[in-house]
């Protein structure tokens, strides 16, 4: 457990030797960077063997930093974090698998990949909101490059677009942030204290505040209407780089509204609550539908990221211990998937078929050119759409569960939202990989033997989905982390139900 | 007028002029040991010892030693080449300059009104003295000082080094 | 004249010597050893006016200032040294006037 | 023989287990693959023989046993598994019809490339299904009921690599998830109201008596009670897994899957399971029945979709030409035979229906796959023809199916199974108008049935496949020889003079005679029958078809009727043109949205900063720059000069460093007044 900022550390050192490693020999760097994801999992998984839930966050380290402003390094972790470090640990892990063949510029590229891994780690470890914003801001600043360097279609655009949105986002956060400071006296930016100073706000303050915050994390997110950089720089980035930023950048901004938005102000997220909710079931069935048109088969993947970070968007809104839980949970098996997505869409297929138009893709018999990619996708497919035995399934069943004791209304729209996930996943599954009629077609079959699925990658999509169905079917490994840290007396002035 | 300060002038003024005009740049550098010397003594005479001290071992005992690695390092040139026109312009013009200089400056001196203290007793300041001053005052000085020597070092050994290095494996 | 000004016309014309060693020679040790004089010639300035500087005045803050000089002094021969070898290295020879790369 | 609820997951674990098998088995491994889905399918029909003893034995029980899945905010999600007769009975059913279709579908398949994919996929769905049969939980029906659609799905589209089959599959997926919308937001409502989502646990469980006394007590909007509003969202999920109206449009489209999965899926299991899952409800569904001030009961709605069903689908039957999809729309219309008598009241007679459908269905569906595989895949019935004297075991079996779904009287099943819910649906005191459209299918299916037999069987044979078509190999025709006894006995053990079904089934002992009011209705729905199949006679078997291009008798007779059955009364297109229409345009108007809109605002922004940008270069160039670059070109000459100065020589610089000194100098010290 105490071992768990190691994992920041690891992967900043993780990022040097790699950059050293990648001057000498592209496979140096792979393997410095799959041991590098390895240790941070290890020592994941050895802190979740050994943690004890508890109420509250259990404290890390605690030294000043910024003494003149009351900036302390504090490093602290519950079961929220816990679940979404084992989530990073894992994508990263899978990330590594998934970008062996990457060979222009591998150290550089694996620098910049741990670079944002390691600043996604220290989010989810921060206490202190200060702490927080600077972590956060690391893991804003290497995915441009990855996205503009080792990017694919529009990857400028993309690469500007995110990055446009990203600072917007962590410019409100920051302002929120500072005129909490401020108002709170400028003592500390520790979360408690924040949030023990935010009870003498007045209300239009705190109001504000958490507009400020939460939309700056929400952008992030991926929340209705400011998603839009989301599809175009998942579909921009390369494949690691869209794994992770479906996979865990877009819980930074879920966490940030989980952690800091919604408990520092209580009074703002209480008047906020219903835009909240609405503007997430709206996501939810607006990125459903948007994915049932897409021609590009990335833009479905990304716009199924949208939808299912909408259900955790909602599980927040809920305000009650069991949809957050489910939020957290949702947060966890919409990493795993959307990973696994993205790796079949961009690794497995887009670098062998070198399209990922479904129109083009139909003619292709890539069932049989790419049965494990087939296999794997469909299972990614039906995980996505929430079917039984898949962690999508309890996540959002949980999320519903808690969303109806607060309106019924909106987890009746949002279970509108599975139905077009299984309508958009379907349609992506059979033009893509089933879409082929003929497949003695001449012409049909590409002039060149697509290359044969690697083992990494075999690896990679082993990883996943032995992860996202181990939880469909034992959910309780995580809820049982999550469960107590929302019971924790700081969420119980938010989260209805939380009396442990 | 002090006569031992004649002497040391004398010394000084001497030695400078023969090292300036001498055509072997090993004459050259062993004149100016001399040059150097005749500083110290000055500054013996004027009671400041340790200083003294400080100028015989890095100027006599170290820099001294750098101009003869220098010159033979670079052995081809151990002779000034025959005076050009050029250069005989350049000197002219240089002893010109000079001149110019010392008269500004000489004037600058004897017109100034400067008062001194004579009832000084023979200045000398003791070494704790001195100690305390560095190791207290002056301490942050004394450790940038320490910083640029290291740094001036470093910069010595990559600049006589680059080149070497850089043949073998450009950028 | 008083002592000072004896100790500063001394420094003044040891200084000139310099400017013209340094102003006159092409070769580039001698340059540097010019340069190395006038060095000495402030030198000389501050310990006249320690030495004779009306009473009140910082007990030993010229000696402390020469002391950092010939300190730096150190550090500049070190430096000289280096840009000689690695001038003589690039034009195989030492005259000053032909290095004029950084001509603007 | 016994088995406890607490071994009862085994009776699913057993096909889920070897569904893995099948899933790791390479191409190669075709009598693995088999082998042991058929194995496991024998063990499930055991263990649920087992379990019916069990069952038998405390008739009137709920056996239970339940277990926490996990926590969800302060209390759990519980699990469980449950023994009672409805239970037991459906698992035989479902397990002995399922392991016949095993067997079958190993000669039927045999030549498809995918054999072990096929048998993984029968298994899994054979596992889903029967999950559904013994889960003693709303959410494990859920999710067992989702992955029977799954399994559907890969089934249907078996043959993927037919555009129809593919599309079939997903129409298949979709239609049926959306009743599944319904039964979501019934189960999260149920579990809001009641914590839990347990069928039976000593007394918490949703369908135990205090529980239902507050379901039906508290009312919401529209004056219905609330276990109305939940009830009618369950048989939301009913709706569309059954095939019900306004659902159904999937099941026809479905005959794309190979036949043996029509067998399994369109007869015996996955559209029985809407049925199942009303049946298991059954008390929350009744919970309302005593209040008088309400505007609707719940199973006023269930028998109203069960009567226009059956109407229905007997109605566009009658008017198709593929052998599978006249039987697929006779599912249809025998399902809402069952949901009309769950509606009137009478679960039992539903579940009797179940159980004799399922061996019939079975049988025809069998048995048109005998004949298809036979005829080289050729399903148009007007293209076959006389292949009576071919095929003898086909025809001989068939024919006993065609007399059970008829409801040819006494000997066969059908006829007293049908017979039990017209019994029901007279005995309905809302209305009658149930029993009428029962009474109108049950002409229409014999007058269809008889058609179908004449156009396949008799006459002459009207193609080339149909000419060189014989009889099928062992493998395929004992199954057929079974389902037919099956057929035939079955309909024993639940008729009005030895009410054994209907006793057992309920745990409430039925008196002989009860479930018989009397000759009258016996008396007309025979009269009805034989009117149907007189009718049927007439027209297809009496003058038999001469080729394949001539025109149906009843379209001569009844163009426009016959044309608009032919086209399944335009539900497909109406759809099409109403909800699919819709959905596409919201997809592309949000679409759009995100492109232009969304997006659009930000290009705005972003064209507005270039806009002034540009705006301010013109500004600059024009105005500001005229003489800034006058400014410039001097500031550059001076430059030049400057940089002239420049000469690298470091002696140069030394001497206009002494230069400037002493001019410094000279003036401080002459002028003296700088």
């Amino acid at each position: 457990m105490n071992a768990l900022p190691c994992t920041i550390y690891v992967s900043f050192t993780g990022a040097l030797l790699a950059l050293v490693a990648g001057t000498r020999s592209a496979a140096t760097a792979r393997w410095v960077a799959l041991v590098t994801a390895l240790t941070t999992l290890a020592i994941t998984l050895m802190a979740a063997v050994s943690f004890v839930p508890a109420l509250g966050m259990q404290t890390l380290v605690d030294v000043p930093w910024v003494a003149s402003l009351g900036v302390r390094y504090h490093l602290a972790a519950d079961g929220i974090s816990l679940t979404l470090l084992v989530l990073t640990a894992i994508a990263a892990t899978a990330g590594v698998l998934f970008s062996w063949n990457i060979e222009e510029r591998t150290g550089e590229f694996f620098a910049l990949y741990f670079a944002l891994i390691g600043g996604v780690f220290g989010v989810f470890l921060s206490a202190d909101a200060f702490v927080l914003f600077v972590f956060y801001e690391i893991a804003i600043v290497p995915k441009y490059f990855l996205i503009a360097r080792w990017g694919s279609t529009n990857r400028e655009y993309g690469a500007m677009k995110l990055v446009l949105y990203s600072f917007a986002g962590s410019a409100l956060v920051l302002a929120g942030l500072l005129w909490a400071y401020a108002a709170g006296g400028g003592q500390s930016f520790g979360m408690g204290d924040l949030a023990a100073a935010a009870v003498h706000f007045t209300r239009a303050e705190q109001l504000g505040m958490f507009a400020l915050v939460f939309l700056g994390f929400a952008v992030l997110a991926g929340m209705f209407p400011f998603h839009t950089w989301a599809p175009t720089g998942h579909v921009a980035a390369p494949t690691a780089a869209s794994m992770l930023l479906a996979g865990v950048v877009m819980k930074l901004g879920a966490y940030g509204c989980l952690r800091v938005a919604m408990p520092l102000f209580p009074v703002g997220f209480v008047f906020w609550q219903p835009t909240i909710g609405w503007l997430a079931v709206i996501g939810i069935v607006y990125a459903g539908g948007v994915a049932l048109v897409q021609g590009d088969f990335k833009f479905v993947s990304g716009y199924s990221s949208v939808s299912h970070m909408g259900f955790v968007l909602l599980g927040l809104a809920a305000a009650n211990v069991q949809a957050a839980s489910g939020a957290v949970l949702q947060m966890f098996s919409h990493g795993i998937v959307a990973g696994l997505l993205f790796a079949v869409v961009g690794r497995m297929v887009y670098e062998r078929t070198h399209t990922r138009q479904l129109a083009d893709l139909r003619n292709l018999p890539l069932h049989r050119l790419l049965p494990f990619a087939a296999v794997t996708f469909v299972l990614a497919g039906l995980a996505s759409m929430g079917m039984p035995g898949f962690s999508g399934f309890p996540a959002e069943l949980t999320i519903l569960v808690g969303t109806w004791k607060t309106s019924p209304l909106w987890a009746a729209v949002a279970a509108l939202g599975v139905l077009l996930a299984a309508a958009f996943t379907l349609r992506a599954i059979q033009l893509s990989f089933f879409g082929s009629t003929q497949p003695a077609v001449a012409g049909a079959m590409p002039a060149h033997p697509l290359p044969p699925i690697t083992l990494a990658e075999k690896a990679g999509a082993l990883l996943l989905v032995g992860t996202t169905v181990l939880i469909g079917l034992k959910p309780d490994l995580l809820l049982n982390w999550i469960i107590p840290s929302l019971q924790s007396p700081l969420y119980q002035v938010i989260l209805k139900g939380g009396a442990p | 007028m002090n006569l031992t300060f004649a002497l040391i002038a004398f010394l000084i003024l001497a030695s400078a002029v023969l090292a300036a005009t001498r055509r072997d740049l090993i004459h050259s550098a062993l004149l100016l040991v001399g040059n150097w010397l005749g500083v110290a003594f000055f500054y013996l005479w004027a009671g400041a010892e340790f200083v003294a001290f400080a100028q015989a071992l890095v100027y006599v005992g170290a820099i001294s030693m750098v101009v003869l690695f220098a010159v033979l390092l670079t052995r081809r040139m151990r002779t000034e080449l025959p005076l050009l026109v050029a250069t005989r312009d350049r000197v002219v013009s240089a002893v010109l300059g000079g001149a110019a200089v010392f008269g500004v400056l000489a004037v600058a001196v004897l017109r100034t009104p400067l008062d001194t203290n004579p009832a000084k007793p023979a200045g000398s300041v003791s070494m704790l003295s001195l100690g305390q001053q560095l190791m207290g005052p002056q301490a942050a000085a004394v450790l940038i000082v320490g910083v640029l020597l290291t740094v001036s070092l470093l910069g010595a050994v990559v600049l006589a080094s680059s080149d070497a290095d850089g043949k073998e494996g450009a950028p | 004249m008083n002592m000072l000004q004896a100790c500063l016309l001394l420094s003044s014309a040891l200084f000139c010597i310099g400017l013209v060693t340094a102003l006159s020679r092409s070769n580039t040790i001698l340059v540097l050893l010019g340069i190395e004089i006038m060095l000495n010639a402030a030198n000389l300035n501050f310990i006249a006016f320690w030495r004779f500087s009306p009473a009140g005045s910082a007990p030993a803050t010229g000696v402390i200032f020469v002391l950092f000089s010939i300190a730096v002094a150190a550090a500049e021969a070190a430096v000289w040294l280096a840009l000689v070898i690695a001038l003589y290295r690039h034009q195989q020879n030492i005259r000053l006037q032909e290095a004029t790369r950084l001509k603007g | 023989m016994n088995l406890s609820a607490s071994s009862l997951w085994l009776i699913p674990a057993l096909p889920l287990l070897a569904a893995a098998i099948g899933a790791l088995t390479p191409r190669g491994g075709r009598s693995l693959a088999s082998g042991a889905a058929i194995i496991a399918m024998v063990g499930a029909l055991g263990l649920s023989v087992a379990a019916l003893g069990t069952a038998l034995a405390h008739p009137a029980a709920h056996l239970t046993d339940n277990f926490t899945w996990f926590s969800i905010g302060t209390d759990a999600v519980r699990l469980g598994w449950l023994l009672d007769p409805l239970t037991a009975f459906m698992a035989v059913m479902v397990s002995f019809v399922g392991l016949l279709i095993f067997i079958f579908s190993l000669g039927y398949m045999k030549e498809d490339a995918n054999f072990t994919r096929f048998f993984c996929f029968l298994s899994l769905f054979a596992a889903a299904m029967l999950g559904v049969l013994v889960a003693n939980s709303l959410l494990l029906v859920f999710v067992c009921w989702e992955l029977v659609g799954l399994a559907s799905y890969l089934l249907i589209g078996f043959w993927f690599h037919k555009p129809s089959a593919a599309a079939a599959a997903k129409k298949a997926f979709i239609t049926t998830r959306i009743g599944d919308l319904g039964l979501l937001l019934g189960m999260l409502w149920l579990y809001h109201v009641r914590g839990t989502l347990l069928f039976y646990d000593g007394g918490n469980g949703v369908l135990e008596p205090s529980s239902l006394a507050l379901l039906s007590h508290g009312k919401i909007a529209g004056g219905i009670a609330l276990s109305t509003a939940i009830g009618l969202l369950i048989f939301c999920g009913a709706i569309g897994k059954s095939g019900q109206f306004p659902l159904h449009v999937w099941l026809p489209d479905a005959m794309e899957g190979p036949t043996p999965v029509s067998a399994l899926i369109h007869a015996a299991t996955m559209v029985a399971a809407g049925v199942f899952l009303i049946a298991r409800v059954y008390p929350l569904m009744l919970a309302d029945q005593h209040l008088a001030n309400v505007s609707v009961h719940a199973l006023t709605v269930v028998a109203g979709i069960g009567a226009i069903t059956a109407l229905l689908g007997a109605a566009i039957a009658v008017g198709q030409n593929d052998i599978k999809r006249v039987l697929a729309f006779s599912t249809v219309s025998q399902l809402g035979y069952m949901m009309l008598a769950l509606g009137v009241g009478s679960w039992v007679a539903a579940i009797f229906h179940l159980l004799t459908h399922a061996f019939f269905k079975a049988l025809l569906f069998l048995g048109a796959g005998s004949v298809i595989h036979a005829a080289h895949h050729e399903q148009d019935m007007r293209r076959l023809g006389g292949l009576g004297r071919r095929m003898k075991i086909t025809f001989a079996t068939f024919a006993v199916g065609m007399m059970a779904l008829a409801g040819v009287p006494f000997l066969f099943s059908g006829f007293w199974s049908k017979e039990g819910i017209l019994h029901a649906a007279h005995a309905w005191p809302v209305s009658q108008l149930p029993l009428i459209a029962g009474l109108i299918a049950v002409v229409l299916t014999a007058f269809y049935m008889t058609r179908l037999v004449a156009e396949v069987f008799l006459g002459s044979p009207r193609s080339d496949a149909a000419s060189h078509a014989h009889e099928n190999s062992p493998v395929m025709t004992v199954p057929l020889v079974i389902l037919a006894i099956g057929a035939v006995l079955l309909g024993l053990i639940g008729t009005p003079a030895w009410p054994w079904l209907q006793s057992n089934l309920g745990g409430v002992v039925v008196p002989a005679e009860s479930i018989f009011e009397g000759p009258g209705l016996m008396v007309l729905s025979i009269v009805l029958v034989c009117l149907g199949l007189g009718v049927g006679w007439a027209l297809y078997g009496w003058r038999k078809r001469r080729d394949a291009f001539a025109p149906d008798p009843l379209a001569v007779a009844m163009p426009g009727v016959f044309a608009a059955l032919a086209a399944k009364l335009g539900f497909d297109e109406f759809y099409a043109l109403t909800f699919g229409r819709l959905n596409q345009l919201l997809a592309v108007v949000a679409d759009g949205l995100d492109r232009w809109v969304w997006g659009g605002i930000i290009s705005g922004v972003a064209w507005m900063g270039e806009a002034l940008g540009t705006f301010d270069r013109e500004m600059d160039e024009s105005g500001l720059n005229g003489g800034f670059d006058a400014a410039s070109e001097k500031l550059r000459g001076v430059g030049n000069a400057y940089s002239r100065a420049q000469t690298g020589e470091a002696h140069g610089y030394l001497r206009t460093l002494a230069v400037a000194f002493v001019v410094l100098a000279l003036l401080l010290l002459l002028g003296g007044v700088l």
